[in-house]
């Protein structure tokens, strides 16, 4: 299963495993995507969200 | 000017509190509730989520529902019956929540980044995010009439819907704001613990700049963000910061006598 | 000045009643929310006790737990959906109890008198009371500095603790505090109605010394008590009062275009 | 069931129905009492609460 970078449209290799949701790297431009389907696998890119608090 | 944080774990003697709290004269309260919704999220079988950040974080997965249930606990039950306690000892509070008057605003996080099943995910939904603003004239104006502020979670967003905060670091927030020499968070932990689980293991003392130290060497989930808040007082301004215990008689005395972790 | 008292009714639109609301730019409102506190009583299996006093009229048996819940609904749930909606709209809100500053202090009721089962008895334990006066220089000082104050029962006793009051009447005690020249009664009703299962039966205007009589001639239950409060409104200065619907678009607008029950 | 009446000393029948915090009235001086408790059967003056509002 394998969906294109919406980066640098290169083919990214989904795990056997992959869910709805999870978060994968663009093996080649190293970009964080989101898996927003996976019949059709997609991908986008994962919202810019820095880590900090929230309780 | 005293800025107090008292959490909302389970088997805090509110009692003892708020008689020790209301022999100071000018103070700021913030308050939490997170045991009580525990509880109540779990006899209207809605069970609460806790998630997990990827930097090992855990947080309450705040929809729009839990959003209804954290108003009925942190604005309604805990905030009402702090200002009941507090009119009763001739103190007169105003409780508020970061929503009143816009007394706390910022940015609402539009996904969180989570480790569930060993997977790293993105999970929306969530209403939760950081402060950016303290209104200080409100609380000024209600200060300087004579009233003493009582303050809750949620906060308010920039579109003006409620998020989720971190009630430690809203603290910190509140007492640079109001420029208080002291901050004071008390929780169900007598302080920062080498071990977490050897009570005697209490750091004492810590300087201002080895805070960061401690945070990446000892501290654990909570305890994390209470020196992430203490680090963030310090640096605006505020010249101590005691973690105590908010368990047995005179918690307030007790911090402010050094019992506890000092930090300046 | 404008006050507007909206019930806590089924089937109240609170989306359209504050959009209509937040075009007014001088008011204060009160709400109830006593729907939302049936369901939440009975869903945590505490359903709500009504006890019905010597004259008829029936009132909540408001019990310490059944306070606890009340809060919850009142100045947790319903007054910040209220504050979060009329921000969202640029209004802005600051949401207060009567515990709050002592914004409506009064006299806790020893016991009440009810009939039960045929018999007349008494019944203690009821937190419930009325108001004796108006925290109106809070008011005016949140008023002064841009803030609109959503106000909600409970209030607060002599000595400091939460009581159980009437809606209407604290909305008519605000009003005539304020000095307001139109105070509106919006609830699940469009009016007073000659017979209350003929919606077309509305009474479309009273005059001032016509209160007296139609409280006895037609008004039953909930009614009587808004029209108590109308009396005493108009009785303290308050030059219109207005008893309209809640319900459908505009509701705020049509009250003040005379819609309902209009009594000068 | 009698008790004695707090106000002026005399007898007070009670209902043989009577329940506890039951109001009753004194034939003689006429003044409200409660029913304290039924065994044994005694009376104190009802509390003095006007009548008004309470939601």
């Amino acid at each position: 299963m394998s969906a294109e970078c919406p980066e640098c449209g290169s083919k990214v290799e989904l795990p056997e495993d992959a869910v709805e949701n999870e978060i994968l790297e663009c093996a080649l431009c190293g970009v964080e995507l989101e898996v927003i389907s996976l019949s059709p696998p997609t991908l986008e890119l994962a919202p810019e969200e820095k880590e900090d608090w929230g309780e | 000017m005293l800025v107090v944080k008292v959490g909302g774990s389970k088997g805090i003697d509110y009692d003892a509190f708020v008689d020790d709290l209301a022999s100071y004269k000018d103070f700021v309260l913030i308050h939490g509730g997170s045991h009580e919704l525990n509880e109540l999220s779990t006899r209207l079988g809605r069970p609460p989520r806790f998630v997990t950040s990827i930097s090992g974080q855990t947080s309450r997965y705040t929809d729009l529902e839990t959003l209804e249930l954290f108003n009925m606990i942190y604005a309604g039950k805990m905030n009402k019956m702090l200002v009941e306690k507090f009119q009763q000892k001739g103190i007169n509070a105003v409780g508020l929540s970061g929503l009143d008057g816009r007394l706390a605003e910022g940015r609402q996080k539009e996904a969180l980044k989570i480790v569930e099943d060993g997977k790293k995910k993105i999970l929306r939904g969530d209403h939760s995010g950081t402060i950016e603003r303290i209104n200080v004239q409100l609380l000024h104006l209600l200060l300087e009439n004579g009233y003493t502020p009582v303050l809750t979670p949620p906060a308010i967003s920039f579109e003006g819907t409620a998020i989720n905060i971190d009630g430690d670091r809203f603290a910190a927030q509140v007492a640079v704001a109001l420029g208080a020499e002291t901050l004071i968070i008390l929780s169900n932990v007598p302080g920062l613990l080498r071990d977490i689980e050897d009570p005697a293991s209490l750091v004492q003392k810590i300087s201002r700049d080895e805070v960061e130290l401690s945070m990446n060497q000892f501290a654990k989930g909570r305890m994390k963000k209470k020196l992430m808040g203490a680090g963030e007082a310090l640096a605006g301004g505020v010249r101590r910061v005691v973690l105590g215990s908010a368990t047995g008689p005179s918690p307030v005395t007790r911090a402010l006598q050094g019992e506890g972790t000092v930090i300046e």
